[in-house]
């Protein structure tokens, strides 16, 4: 397949198809509906299914069930939609269920408005559901790196009997970019789902249940360790990031998704103008990748956290960083969009910048 | 001899964790029973819903899942759609379906899942302590209504068979009761019916049961069951509120 | 008619009185000497002949504490 | 050409904005190049302004956002007043001349007015002002050619409306020739 | 009124009215059952509301309507029941709407346990729902404390208008204790609420509107960052903190809520035995008592932080430690709770539990 | 001359923001038009729901909350309880009220809170771009249905009027259409009526109006109100389907 | 029969006419050759004399633009 | 009376575990010392073990959750097991000697079997059981007054069942009674 030109939610879309989606359950909001709609026709088509919920609630649940019977399953929502389905995605990391949420965040708190944001760096990595889970998070920078991400998602998913959360801003899910869809996905080793509910005439005697109550504190508290035990090893197996222009960099930018290709821009042309800064871009947001700071050279003037928020992932540099540089945060919200000049701006003023 | 009665197969060895005379357990075996003699144990998958109910997936003796509280149609609707080969059923008390699950529950009325509802109407908030539950009725003391409900502060009780039936995506809706044996094989023949239609695809099935208990309405087991005939019947009467299949099912 | 004969996993019974009540013969009593292992005062049956082996009393328990086999 | 462009379109919704902006990025990929489009909406998706940005460039793209464009498209006034001031210099601005009136004018800065919807009335359709824009803007930017162009407009027609392709050909072409008749020379 | 023995949750009722709430919207969840069985009770009585609602989704939603209107108006719940009141929480928020949310935490993830925890300080912290917002989160350790923060937090949401949410693990609302309802409030100029949708014949001439929408991205992303002001204020004005045997710690345990007494124990036997250790016991945990951290002697051998959660909180003591002390982690989770002889060990063995 | 019609007071001068004959306009001016003539437009609260009807807190004028999606019937509720004396009425898109929000609506119904609903039916989800409502039609091609609706895959049409008026709370309920100037004046009573009944204290009241998308529906805007009447009237018929107050309002 | 006077608040005006379809004399229309700011096609009274002031076309329009006033 | 005394109740449901941790609660909120009690359920709130925790001191309380007892008061075998090795040197285990037929022994602690149900089955309610077991334990370790504790066994009754206070008085003479038969003391 040559290369095509596509949106970014069809695009997601039709990665998930390449990924073996067996199911979507949704519900509309923008700006995501075009993974719905694209997953609507090509799905029922090809005899798999498709259902739009009634709601972001219904929908997060329809997932819990087809997950537990085994099938590989998916829903995709935008930040008020993601923040209804907490519970459902709670429950989903407690009984150990593999499913792909994405999500396609715009301007908040409330109903906000409907452009492109990353104020819900909080909502994917620290939960919001109750209880101490993880979501494998990934934060694409473009189309390309999205759909490459989606088809390997429900592998990673499988593999670790863990949701995994797909999380882009609006941009990225509206905009058009050339890509190509036959970029092979890494080969993992994927045992069969001996325990998908599915009747015990699939595996006789034996009964297999989708659960996350466990009424004796003890047997929770095992269970959150045994959960705890995942998430070191996803810490260890799974983390991805790019390191740019790393070489002798005056100063460190780290910036994900759309934000980190405006900050690419800006690297260049604080090039041109004879400042060197290099970038962290975190591709899993869990597992954080807090190594690529142990990187940063100690001669390096700080580091510049660009987000579209006011501030979240924030937290996760200031952890990584533990101190060793000075940190300073530069962020737009509510759908504005920084151009790369206004971050060679803030660069330059760095020192005004600083918040630790 | 012949055994006329035993512990059905369709249950595991599991002591239920219910309280002494609490007919969560009669409804209990009468699911098992319906499931043994239509031969499809093996295929059904259990939704437990969150409430006394929530350890069911323990006691059905095949393949479950435990749903958030009000949930259990949408996770019966998720696994449905990707096995609809298979018999999905959701267990599920009045707080669960009634309250936080209605519009789960209308829903997948609406689209006619082809799965079987179990709801249990017990008038109460049983696994929490006794509160008011939207079917509780009017007069009854629960721990959040403790002068009894009335309209003005607490709403009416809720007739939720009347409201099923007028959804096209029902095929079978039936109003049983299990206190005493007349209404329990009634009940059994209910239930039963509801799978077997399941089984022939004929779309979304709800039995409503009339159940008791004793502990969060104060009452000793016995008195619980004379209670459902003399106050809740005749708020909610028993009947069948919906059959699709009614015509070719007169044998 | 039938006669019925009734063995009961004592250690399943939540002594709840149903099967009593509902026993058309009246021919169950709670044993209020004897306490299963949960600590409730098991059923039993007084006048075992007079059983007709109608099974109300196993439909009726939410235990499944009675088995009724019968004989005809 | 220059290796990357950057392209705002603008004007009412209806006007066919994010279709023009869209045949270019769908241009871009044919020929290999990289093409990026974003929309930005206004306030409600109906009525109101609507604006795209296109990137066409030969190499990776980084910022799909860029603060100044280097060819603005204005298909009614209130776009253009909103965005001639943000055109890089030596950039072009090509304005619907049948809705602006004025003379546009700004340093360093090749303003062209082209009156699409007289042109689109003339050939029949008003609707397909935005290709006679089109003709105009390939005519100055040679950015792609005919081919490509029809290309994309035929799989954009679909079979539904496989019939329109010839007046939209037609369409650009007259763009085309309203920008030679000017003699005016950008690339 | 004297001394009286009261359960934690019944407390929090009666503590409530003595703050003056006109309304409670809530939905039965255990281990918080006692704060709208006692309210059902004296509200009803007393001319007030109290409503139970058809779920925590529709209990958020009737709190914003109050809330709107210009009602004292609280909810309660817990874990399961919050994740689900999210989106609700960031509505109220980015309306700057005040309530108090009662958060009585259970073990999780998912349905979980009911048995006490402390693992939804994420959920209460970083929100969960969308947008950046901020909610004002106190967490007593006693049945007293609960009481005081209770009967003052209206005053703060009103004053703030902002949410406040009193985070309580199950203990503190199942246990009893001996406590005392006449302690006074801090008085607080509070403005009139003329921004309440009462009606327009109460404030002729103007339109009252509660509203989080705002379409126009310039202006979405004004109004997030009036809210990071007002958020600032809060940081500046609201931190509150204890701090417990600071004159020459050897280490320094951080902890609140019923882990900070359990912890107090603690230090008690570790004092017999001749070990320093002081506490850091947030009572804010938004703002959070970053300031405390400086003092901290240089000299300490390490900050250990005690949870009832696989490691929360955690992430605010790396912020503010900020790489100068040797941060660990002692945690239970599920509903276990550890001894004080746990922590004496946690804190002999402090280099086995280094996480940074 | 005397001014027969003009832009009610109860809206306010600013355009509205729906597509061009979008009869969310007609809707609107009915409302304004009722809370003018009963003279309860500065004691009323609006409740804007997520829709094409999100910004209908600048329309009317009067206070106005926005309620999250589907949420509008628990705020309303919230906000009667507290202020039993004022107006509380939501406007509410068929997305909002009969898929997300069918539980908020029921149970407000079912509790009898005194508010009124006016319930916009234009069978698809129109402000994201024309997905399937619970309320299209089978058949209707929309963005999720590209084939047409089947009961199968999506469902069947929702029918909300005939579900709610087994509803013990609800006081007035009617299902009306604004298609052509007969039908406006009916639904003009109905909505009147409604409010009317809330300022007597009477319950629930709600207007269930067929209205047009016609983006969405992807015809002109005179199209489109054939269409309402040709397709959709058959499939929701008109008329009062609830009256509690039928016997003293004979006038 | 009443006559009717109409008032076009012409601003407002989407173009989108259902006053023109449901004026039972037919004697409003679009007039192409003129718009509006927001560049719609606004609507005329052909034969104002016929307009018999039942304000069906007031009624029906969503956007508030006509206003009818009556002399009987 | 030490300082602190940390109390460990259990036994059945049913049984009164709860009112009987909570009766020591109340009196030393009475007497204006400290009291602390928290429940903790079985996995099912019904059936199933219950116990619960009781604090008493003259001074705030601070950790509610403690390692061993000072005073362990079993109601049932299970209960007993469970809880006997983690009771205080020095400490106190009472336990309901109809349940409880072998004779109970634990290294420098005092165990004391009270036949709680057969003199609550002489007063003629075996529901008063607890309150037999209240009587002996008060007898032992002499924590409050009769007064205090009759007070707050009222209040706990309250108008419904005031008929009651008669019985639950006497089967906490009975409790000292038996304790004083027994000549032990303790405090
Ligand atoms: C989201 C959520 N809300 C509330 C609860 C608490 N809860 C557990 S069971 C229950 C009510 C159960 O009542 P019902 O469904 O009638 O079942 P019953 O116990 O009467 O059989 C509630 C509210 C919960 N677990 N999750
Ligand atoms: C929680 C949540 N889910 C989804 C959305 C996206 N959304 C906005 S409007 C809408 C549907 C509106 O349809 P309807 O209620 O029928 O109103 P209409 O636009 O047709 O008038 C949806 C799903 C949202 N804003 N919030
Ligand atoms: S609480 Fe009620 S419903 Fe629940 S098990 Fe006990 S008796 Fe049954
Ligand atoms: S079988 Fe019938 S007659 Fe025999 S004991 Fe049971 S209920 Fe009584
Ligand atoms: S019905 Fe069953 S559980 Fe109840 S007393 Fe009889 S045998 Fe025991
Ligand atoms: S999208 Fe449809 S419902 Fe919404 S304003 Fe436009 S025409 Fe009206
Ligand atoms: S008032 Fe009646 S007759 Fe006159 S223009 Fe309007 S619709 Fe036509
Ligand atoms: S109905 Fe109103 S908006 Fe539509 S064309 Fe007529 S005047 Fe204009
Ligand atoms: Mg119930
Ligand atoms: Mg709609």
């Amino acid at each position: 397949m040559a290369k095509v030109l596509m949106k970014g939610n069809e695009a997601i879309a039709l990665a998930a198809i390449k990924g073996g989606v067996d199911a979507f359950y949704g519900y509309p909001i923008t700006p995501q509906n075009e993974v719905p709609e694209y997953l609507s026709k090509h799905l029922l088509a090809n005899g798999k299914v498709f259902l739009q919920a009634e709601s972001e609630v219904a929908a997060i649940n329809m997932v819990y069930g087809a997950a537990g019977a085994g099938k590989r399953v998916m829903t995709s929502s935008s930040s008020p939609g993601i923040a209804l389905k907490q519970e459902g995605i709670s429950y989903i990391a407690a009984a150990e269920l593999p499913c792909v949420i994405v999500s396609v965040m715009r301007g908040g708190p409330g109903l906000g408005g409907i452009q492109p944001s990353q104020a819900d760096y909080y909502q994917a990595t620290r939960g919001g559901g109750n209880g101490d889970y993880q979501l494998i998070v990934y934060a694409p920078e473009s189309i390309q790196e999205t759909i490459d991400i989606m088809k390997e998602s429900f592998d990673i998913a499988d593999y670790y009997r863990n949701p995994v959360m797909v999380l882009v801003d609006g941009l990225i899910g509206q905009m058009m970019e050339s890509v190509d869809f036959d970029k092979p996905v890494k080969e993992r080793f994927l045992p069969e789902k001996d325990w998908a509910t599915n009747g015990t005439m699939n595996h006789p005697g034996k009964r297999n249940i989708a659960n996350s109550l466990q009424i004796d504190p003890k047997a929770l508290e095992q269970h959150n360790i045994h959960l705890q035990e995942k998430y070191n090893t996803v810490k260890k197996n799974e983390v991805r990031y790019e390191l740019i222009n790393f070489d002798d960099p005056e100063y460190v930018i780290v910036a994900y998704g759309t934000m980190a290709r405006i900050c690419r821009s800006a690297i260049e042309l604080l090039e041109k103008e004879g400042i060197s800064v290099g970038m962290i871009r975190p591709i899993s947001l869990f597992p954080y990748p807090k190594e690529a700071f142990a990187k940063i050279p100690d001669k390096a003037k700080g580091i510049l956290t660009c987000e579209l928020s006011q501030g979240q992932m924030l937290d996760d540099v200031l952890i990584a960083n533990n101190g060793k540089h000075k940190v300073g945060f530069f962020g737009r919200s509510g759908g504005m969009l920084p151009d790369p000049e206004e971050i060679v701006e803030a660069i330059k003023n760095f020192n005004e910048r600083v918040v630790k | 001899m012949t055994v006329k009665y035993e512990k059905t197969k369709g249950l595991t060895d599991k002591p239920l964790s219910y309280c002494p005379g609490c007919t969560h357990g009669i409804v209990h075996k009468l699911v098992g029973e319906s499931l043994v003699e239509l031969d499809i144990l093996d295929r059904a998958i259990a939704i437990a819903s969150v409430g006394c109910s929530v350890f069911s997936y323990q006691f059905f003796n095949c393949d479950a899942q435990q749903a958030p509280h009000g949930r259990a149609c949408a996770e019966a609707t998720g696994i449905k759609r990707v096995l609809p080969d298979n018999i999905v059923f959701t267990y599920q008390g009045d707080g669960d379906l009634a309250s936080i699950g209605i519009a789960e529950t209308i829903h997948a009325a609406n689209r006619g899942e082809n799965i079987t509802v179990i709801f249990i109407n017990n008038a109460i908030y049983g696994m929490t302590g006794g509160q008011m539950a939207p079917t509780s009725l009017i007069g009854q003391k629960t721990t959040t209504s403790q002068d009894g409900r009335n309209q003005a502060d607490h709403g009416n009780p809720i007739k939720i068979s009347e409201m099923f039936k007028t959804i096209e995506g029902v095929a079978y809706l039936e109003r049983v009761a299990v206190n005493n044996p007349k209404n329990v094989i009634r009940a059994k023949k209910a239930i039963k019916k509801a799978f077997k239609y399941q089984k022939e695809k004929r779309g979304f099935t709800m039995i409503e049961v009339l159940s008791s208990c004793p502990v969060n309405w104060g009452m000793k087991p016995v008195d619980a069951l004379k209670w459902i005939e003399s106050d809740m019947i005749p708020n909610y009467p028993l009947g069948v509120f919906k059959d699709k299949g009614a015509d070719d099912e007169k044998n | 008619m039938p006669k019925g004969k009734l063995t009961f996993d004592h250690e399943r019974c939540k002594g709840c009185g149903l099967c009593v009540e509902y026993c058309p013969q009246k021919i169950l009593y709670q044993d209020k000497k004897t306490l299963n292992d949960s600590g409730y005062n098991i059923v039993s049956v007084s006048e075992p002949d007079k059983c007709i082996g109608c099974a109300f009393c196993a439909m009726m328990c939410p235990d499944s504490v009675i088995k009724v086999e019968v004989d005809k | 050409m220059k290796k990357t462009s950057n392209v705002k379109v603008a004007g009412f919704g209806g006007q066919g904005v994010m279709m023009f902006g869209q045949v270019l990025a769908y241009s871009a990929t044919k020929d290999e190049l990289f093409g990026l489009w974003f929309p930005s909406y206004g306030p409600e998706t109906r009525g109101g302004t609507a604006n795209c940005s296109v990137i066409v460039s030969d190499k990776q793209i980084n910022s799909p956002v860029f603060k100044n464009a280097d060819h603005l498209v204005a298909f009614n006034l209130p776009s253009l007043e909103k965005f001639r001031t943000k055109v890089e210099k030596d950039g072009l601005i090509l304005y619907n001349g049948s809705l602006i009136k004025d003379d546009v004018k700004e340093d360093n800065i090749l303003c062209i007015g082209v009156p699409v919807n007289d042109i689109a009335n003339d050939l029949g359709n008003v609707r397909v002002a935005n290709m006679v824009m089109m003709g105009a803007y390939l005519e100055l930017t040679k950015l792609f050619s005919d081919e490509t162009i029809e290309a994309i407009i035929k799989k954009f027609l679909g079979e539904r409306k496989a019939d329109l392709l010839d007046i939209n050909m037609k369409a650009i072409e007259k763009g085309k020739a309203f920008i030679k008749d000017l003699g005016v020379n950008y690339a």
